[in-house]
């Protein structure tokens, strides 16, 4: 489309985004970096930038002292357990107020925010003696609960915007062809709303991921997930950056590589929608 | 099958009230066509019909059942949506198919309907295309075959031609009368365009601000309308009214004649003016004329008449084709 | 827009459970804190259990550091969201040109989201901001400079840029997919119009974006509004209160007081300024909402 | 078969244990263990929760001689009676026994003792033209690092801690205070802060750390100082006696065999600016497990852990600072430089009475008082401020009396 | 001002040659259409001449000046898109006001020309409402205030009046003829509807798959097609093209005969049919008749006819209005 950018613009910006792009990244780029250093070399001082001595002990001793896959597996499920709930949730809510908003469809939708403004910390110990009474603590149920419900009204906010930009004549010749509500919202609403929904699952996945103070005070040592992991390496005494490098890389991997391949997804699903 | 009958039916939006107190009888495979100016609420009366809205006052009977409180699916109509509101994520094969499987048709029995329904409409080398994959014509007739291929009651058309060029509008319309008889179902077709309304409809609905004018079959209309608003809106170019002086020898507050139905001669009786505008199509020629007292008349002439801006015509009205209207708008009919 | 009875029915049955539940989360616990508020409780003292008055709200209103933790909350969240803003228009724009490897630097720009904010602290503090051996230190040191203690000189400046780093890239993706829903016609009109670059921006780009600035503010004021893992790594609230914000001040009362009763009055006080600051934000970006 | 679920700090020599189960669940085949290893703030508030709402989570808890008096006092601790005749009670270091016990019943096991002690450069010492006494005074210091300063080298005479926080420069401070003569509160809980002693500590502290100390000092706690130590930025430092390893480890510290060890500094009043802390192992009361917890204990505390551990990774690597008997053992002592100037430390400081006047409470470097770890935080706050230039010794002395007054009487201490 | 030349004009898009080396020359103050199929490259030229793509090759020239690597705004035209992109956070007044601003006018200048732009197109009362408050018709007129007020080098309309209905089209039509007559503005116009083409333009530019295939008056390609394609694709309904045996006949091998130029008769000499459908428009009546060795005949006829479906009817080509092509399509003229 429009007019051909001159060579000198493109690679202008091509420079100016890669310098940009590699600042941000620079941290992370960093930690991973570290990861493969030995704990002397990790804080040479001028800095290495590449590690003098690649190493893998650092993954090694992390994984001989903290089981990672058992933490990795119980954040897939709590993440992954409490985006999918909270989407059975949250699509029928976002459905009404995108295709039958009443007068009171915007202040719902500001309570529902609203409702994350509590601090967590203020009403830890109410909620930790109400799992404790349901038997909640330390269970991947308990955790997957607590992070539906945190996530969900971001999760009915975003989808909400998302629905509003699909035309609801769709959703007419639908029930026009005789689909059900059920079948209206399976057949035509979720697959025409695909890469809005991957977009919010995306988002809501890497934060319950990242969660860090509900997952670590309710959960011993059945639940604890990879936020639990990272707390048994940050600050003990004595040198510990490589091996927190090396923890920090596990932990953000996944996420890393779920944030990546879906990296086109993500931007296409939020043009779809969000924000027009 | 599919006789409706609207009684009383009004629709308010809020405080506007946008269809008030409309009859309506559209027989058992009658093809009703609704016409009117923007915004006189044609497409509500619509989906009004379709149950996707409620009315705010009357019943909606289909085949004598009073469905004013079901919703769509139970209705038993299919319409084609003037956006089509194709899947995009479906194949043609879906879209077709998609209310049969709704209705828990075996899957054979699917495919069966659906391939018929698509070779009728030209469509079977496209079955396994998204809708983004087709050209607008080729859409067009994927909403239609969704409508078609259920077999339902009756069929209601929103505009359905309007995004269609000249060449792909005259065939569709052809097509659909042509299905709409094969299949014996009743239809109600709302448009704009003058050419579908006149060839297509067994009855014309004619809707100002929500309110019935006239109701007849296309050539009655064109040839008796009811009153002003009807002789204004139903044939192009529009017809001439004048009233004053002129329409009072007529006794009556104004009369109307259409373009076609006016003489030009260089010389004679009748009304005398200059040329201000020819617009040359070919087979035509329309005349804008501008006669003293009366103001800009226009006027049809077949071919290439010869006539220039600025010549001096005369006017003469056919007798027989005068239409009259008293001072409400309403015609004056000889007894 | 359609709504028939029927919908409409069928609507409010399926909003019912997400605001069912919804209620309960924030019910439950907002009467319990409100009920502990007025509580003498500390979890490590259970013999000092009673109906307190007003003494926690007291306790917590003329705790020497709650304005300025209420100012600092306000400091950090309005700085940040600045920061986020202005700088996801700007990348976003850089983005959206042409470039050579643009999704690799896409996916760059956007990875420091996925990282968990106490790693991000601890490496911003340890790695980058560090006087002694911090990247910082080194670039100021090569470049002939003293080296700055980021953490002690400007102390909420560092916590601000820490979390800006963080939420950059969220802000950068929202604004950056509402730049490409932006009609390429209106661009052209405009261009056609006599528009050059910086009149496309403040005319054309900058309106059209501002139902997706408007979902950055509302979504990020909430995360930044509580704060704390960022404080707690990398200052613990000082030196001073300086980067004491209302979330450290109530994890403070919380999990190293453990009074119950205070962190509840906290708690309460903090809903009651966080829905003050959302009215606020309401009333200034919430047209944006409709339409 | 039972499981127990141990909460643990993620030290290195916890760390170890855990490498080492399999030798106590071989002798104890019913017996599972299932460790949640986590850094001491996230241990101490999860741990805190679960015990005061009897959330019953954990059967094994690695607490602190900070928590052990307060805990035991609530009734939240079993007492360790039945450890065992192998556990060996008498051979525990008075001090630390001490610090865990009430009441004369022993409440926690200590896993690890640690006293403070300075830690200096013998190679910069030489330089400066100085030796250092094996009992040093704080003038001494002050002298020393003001002549071991070489900033355009990067050298720092000192490094000391500065972040803020009960666990990180207030351990220091209140540690140091009490050599200065100083005292959090009198016998009747008056906090003490506008009293000179703390002036004369606080102004110390500041003015040794502006003329010796490191850029960004005040955002430094342990770790940032072993690093910097590590580096060869520092002349000296007073820390925790467990850094002795870290320092003298060739693999990590580029100054491993320039260290020299000397006991906390004094100013002659008596009272060394040493602390002691033991990180210990407990069982929460109402645990249902409490016979396969006490076995466990008695394994992981007991003098055969000693033994296993140098077996397995030699002397150098045994958990140092809880029994007498390890220091009377000369293989461990030539194995590890550190061990006789550790012992002497952590025996040169008093849990029970740690300051020059007298003072109601126990706890060397803490005030073994449940709003301490607030308060200190608090207090903390101040001094780091203090220490980054914000504000001045005075003003916050001024505040830190403040806010104790106002905590204190908060809990009623002050009536 | 306004000489608009373009010279072996070549668009690609990557391997896809849209537009060939058209030759063009719009002269100061005329009014040119664009027609063509869909797809044929009409609305790539505009944008071509508008600067908002770049040409593959070729020279564009205005007013003597070669444009060919300017940016639009400073090519001094003004355009009016198909799909109005109006601003849509800007009322009424912004944006036809809006490259006024770009061109730093004066506050009150403004003003004054966008309430003159806004009289002239019955907008006065809706200067304040936003884009998404009008109705099409209104958010149409924005649109080509926007490009009048500026009083620019030249127009170019991108079928501005495709989505009005048609009582509101004839208004617009006749409008934006008289603006550009009275503003004297070079014009270019893309449109697929017939009427409008032959109403509007001095000259037509039949465009077909990239290349220019006719350019003349509206009247000389109606009735002097240069080719096939032109005599099929002017008029409407299409003219009748016969082959075959009849074609020889006449020696040729194709010729062409408009439905309007057909006489029916019941009883002579001539093609003889049976009417298979009947359209009646009131005011024409169009008949498909069935012709033995021709196949369906399209015929218009002016008025009520009296026939019906079925009837058998002779049909008399009016010889002068024959149109001869070869093999190659190319038109056969007498000489
Ligand atoms: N949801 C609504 N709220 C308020 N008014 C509405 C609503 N929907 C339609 N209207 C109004 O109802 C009237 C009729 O609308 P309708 O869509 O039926 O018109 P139409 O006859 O189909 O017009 P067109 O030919 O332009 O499609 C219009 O004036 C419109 O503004
Ligand atoms: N960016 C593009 N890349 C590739 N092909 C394109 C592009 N833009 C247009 N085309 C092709 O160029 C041809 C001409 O397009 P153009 O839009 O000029 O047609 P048009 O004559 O305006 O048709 P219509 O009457 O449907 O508007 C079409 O075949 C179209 O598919
Ligand atoms: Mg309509
Ligand atoms: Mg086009």
């Amino acid at each position: 489309m429009a007019r051909a950018v001159s060579p000198q613009k493109k690679w202008t910006f091509t420079i100016l985004a890669w310098i940009v792009a590699l600042i941000l990244f620079f941290p992370i780029l960093w930690t991973i970096l570290t990861a493969f250093k030995t704990e002397g070399d990790a804080i040479l001082f001028p800095p290495a930038f590449l590690p003098p001595h690649w190493t893998l002990e650092n993954f090694f001793e992390v994984q001989a002292r903290s089981d990672y896959f058992r933490h990795f597996f119980n954040s897939v499920v709590i993440s992954v357990g409490s985006t999918l709930i909270g989407l059975l949730v949250a699509v029928p809510a976002a459905w009404s107020m995108a295709f039958a908003p009443t007068r009171r469809t915007k202040d719902i939708l500001m309570w529902m925010l609203s409702t994350k403004m509590m601090p967590a910390v203020g009403v830890l110990v109410p909620i930790y003696l109400i799992f404790k009474n349901l038997g909640l603590l330390d269970s991947l149920a308990g955790l997957t609960g607590i992070l539906m419900l945190i996530n969900l009204p971001i999760m009915v906010w975003m989808l909400y915007t998302y629905f509003r930009e699909i035309p609801v004549d769709i959703l007419e010749a639908s029930r026009m062809d005789g689909a059900v509500l059920w079948k209206e919202i399976v057949y035509v609403l979720l697959p025409m709303a695909i890469p809005g929904i991957a977009s919010t699952l995306l988002l809501n996945i890497i934060l319950a991921w990242n969660e860090a103070f509900w997952t670590l005070n309710l959960s011993a040592a059945n639940a604890a997930p990879l936020t639990a992991f990272i707390a048994s390496y940050s600050s003990p005494e004595g040198l510990f950056w490589a091996k927190l490098s090396a923890a920090s890389t596990l932990a953000i991997a996944p996420i890393l590589v779920i944030g990546w391949f879906s990296q086109k997804q993500l931007v296409r699903g939020m043009t779809f929608g969000a924000v027009k | 099958m599919g006789k409706i009958v609207l009684q009383g039916v009004e629709k308010h939006f809020g405080d506007v009230k946008v269809i008030s107190n409309v009859d309506l009888t559209v027989e058992d495979g009658a093809f009703v066509v609704f016409v009117g100016p923007s915004g006189c609420g044609k497409s509500t009366l619509l989906r009004l019909i379709a149950g996707l809205e409620d009315v705010t006052g009357g019943r909606i009977l289909i085949d004598g059942t009073d469905v004013t409180d079901l919703p769509p699916m139970k209705r038993g109509l299919s319409m084609v949506f003037q956006s089509y509101a194709l899947y995009p994520h479906m194949s043609v094969r879906g879209n077709i198919g998609f209310g049969l499987k709704m209705a828990g048709l075996p899957k054979d029995e699917i495919a069966r309907k659906v391939e018929a329904a698509a070779a009728t409409l030209n469509l079977t080398q496209y079955l396994d295309r998204k809708p983004r994959q087709l050209s607008g014509g080729q859409r067009q007739r994927v909403a239609i075959g969704r409508a078609i291929v259920r077999e339902p009651k009756g069929f209601l058309f929103d505009e359905p031609l309007s995004n269609l060029d000249a060449a792909l509008r005259v065939n569709m319309r052809i097509e659909i009368a042509r299905l709409q008889k094969a299949l014996a179902t009743t239809a109600i077709y709302v448009t704009h365009d003058q050419v579908e309304a006149m060839t297509m409809a067994d009855k014309i609905v004619v809707l100002n601000a929500g309110r019935v004018e006239q109701v007849g079959s296309p050539l009655e209309l064109y040839d008796r309308p009811d009153n002003l608003f009807v002789a204004g809106f139903i044939g192009s170019p529009k017809m001439n009214l004048v009233g004053g002086r002129i329409a009072e020898g007529y006794g009556a507050a104004t009369v109307g004649i259409r373009p076609e139905h006016l003489l030009v001669g260089r010389e004679g009786e009748g009304w005398r003016g200059a040329i201000s505008v020819a617009e040359h199509l070919g087979s035509d020629t329309f005349l804008y004329v501008d006669v003293k007292d009366v103001g800009l008349v226009t006027v049809r002439t077949q071919g290439e008449a010869g006539l220039r801006t600025g010549d001096s015509v005369v006017l003469t009205p056919d007798p027989a084709r005068l239409h009259r209207f008293d001072r409400d708008g309403r015609a004056i009919r000889a007894a | 827009m359609a709504a028939t009875v029927n919908t409409r029915r069928l609507a409010r049955a399926m909003l019912t459970p997400a605001v069912v539940i919804l209620f309960i989360w924030m019910i439950v616990p907002l009467v319990l804190t409100l009920w502990y508020s007025f509580q003498n409780y500390s979890l490590l003292n259970p013999e000092n259990v009673g109906f307190a008055g007003w003494s926690n709200y007291r306790y917590f209103l003329t705790d020497p550091a709650f304005f300025q933790a209420f100012a600092n909350t306000l400091i950090l969240t309005l700085s940040v969201l600045a920061i986020t803003v202005v700088g996801g228009i700007l990348l976003g724009l850089l983005l959206d040109q042409f470039i050579y490897g643009q999704g690799i630097v896409r996916i760059l720009v956007i990875s420091p989201f996925f990282i968990m904010p106490t790693v991000a602290a601890l490496v911003w503090k340890n790695m980058l901001m560090n006087p002694n051996y911090g990247i910082f230190a080194w670039i100021a040191t090569s470049l002939g400079f003293q080296p700055v203690a980021w953490l002690e000189t400007y102390p909420l400046f560092s916590i601000i840029l820490i979390v800006a780093w963080q939420w950059l890239p969220f802000a950068t993706l929202i604004l950056l997919t509402a730049l490409q829903s932006l009609d390429e016609e209106q661009k052209e009109a405009a261009g056609m119009d006599g528009a050059g670059f910086a009149s496309l921006f403040v005319y054309i780009t900058l309106p059209h974006l501002a139902r997706a600035i408007t979902v950055v503010i509302l979504i990020e004021t909430i995360f930044l509004l509580s704060v704390f893992a960022e404080i707690l790594v990398t200052t613990g609230g000082g030196p001073g209160y300086a980067t004491t914000n209302i979330a450290y001040l109530i994890y403070h009362l919380a999990l190293l007081d453990y009074d119950v009763g205070g962190a509840s009055a906290g708690g309460v006080v903090a809903v009651i300024l966080a829905n003050i600051v959302a009215i606020f934000l309401v009333r200034l970006v919430g047209k944006n909402l409709e339409a | 078969e039972t499981t127990l679920t141990i909460a643990t700090v993620n030290n290195g020599d916890m760390v170890r244990m855990q490498g080492l189960t399999e030798d106590f669940t071989k002798a104890n085949p019913d017996i599972k263990l299932q460790w949640v290893t986590l850094e001491e703030n996230v241990l101490r508030q999860k741990v805190t929760t679960d015990i005061a709402t009897k959330g019953g989570q954990y059967d094994v808890l690695t607490i602190g001689t900070y928590e052990v008096p307060i805990w035991a006092k609530n009734g939240w601790l079993v007492a360790l009676d039945n450890l065992g005749d192998a556990y060996k009670v008498d051979d525990l270091l008075p001090a630390i026994r001490g610090g865990l016990s009430a009441d004369g019943k022993l409440y926690a096991s200590p896993f690890y003792g640690e006293s403070s002690y300075v830690m200096y450069r013998k190679d910069l010492m030489e330089k400066a033209g100085l030796t250092m006494p094996e009992t040093p005074t704080w003038d001494f210091i002050r002298e020393a690092a003001e002549k071991m300063t070489d900033r355009a080298n990067g050298i720092n005479g000192v490094c000391l801690r500065g972040k803020a926080g009960w666990g990180e420069n207030m351990a220091f401070l209140t540690a140091m205070s009490n050599s200065f003569g100083a005292r959090w509160f009198d016998e009747q809980w008056k906090p003490q802060f506008d009293q000179p002693e703390w002036k004369n500590t606080l102004q110390f502290y500041v003015d040794l750390m502006k003329a010796a100390g490191p850029a960004g000092a005040s955002s430094n706690g342990f770790n940032e100082n072993l690093t910097l130590f590590q580096q060869g930025k520092c002349g000296m430092w007073i820390d925790a006696t467990v850094a002795g390893s870290f320092v003298t480890d060739p693999k990590a510290s580029t100054v491993s065999d320039k260290v020299g060890f000397a006991l906390a500094p004094d100013t002659g009043l008596g009272k060394r600016g040493n602390w002691l802390w033991a990180w210990s192992l407990a069982i929460p009361a109402g645990s249902q497990k409490t016979e396969a917890a006490e076995k466990f204990i008695a394994w992981a505390t007991g003098p055969g852990y000693l033994d296993l551990v140098a077996s397995r990774d030699g002397w150098a690597n045994v958990p140092p600072g809880t029994r007498a008997s390890l220091y009377a053992n000369k293989d461990y002592t030539s194995a590890a430089p550190f061990a006789e100037m550790t012992l002497a430390s952590i025996e040169a400081a008093d849990p029970t009475h740690p300051t020059v006047k007298p003072v109601p409470y126990t706890g060397v470097q803490f005030v073994a008082i449940p709003e301490f770890q607030g308060l200190g935080d608090t207090v903390g706050k101040f001094f780091s401020a203090a220490l980054a230039g914000q504000t001045s010794v005075d003003d916050a002395l001024k505040q830190a009396q403040d806010a104790s007054t106002r905590t204190m009487t908060r809990a009623g201490y002050i009536k």
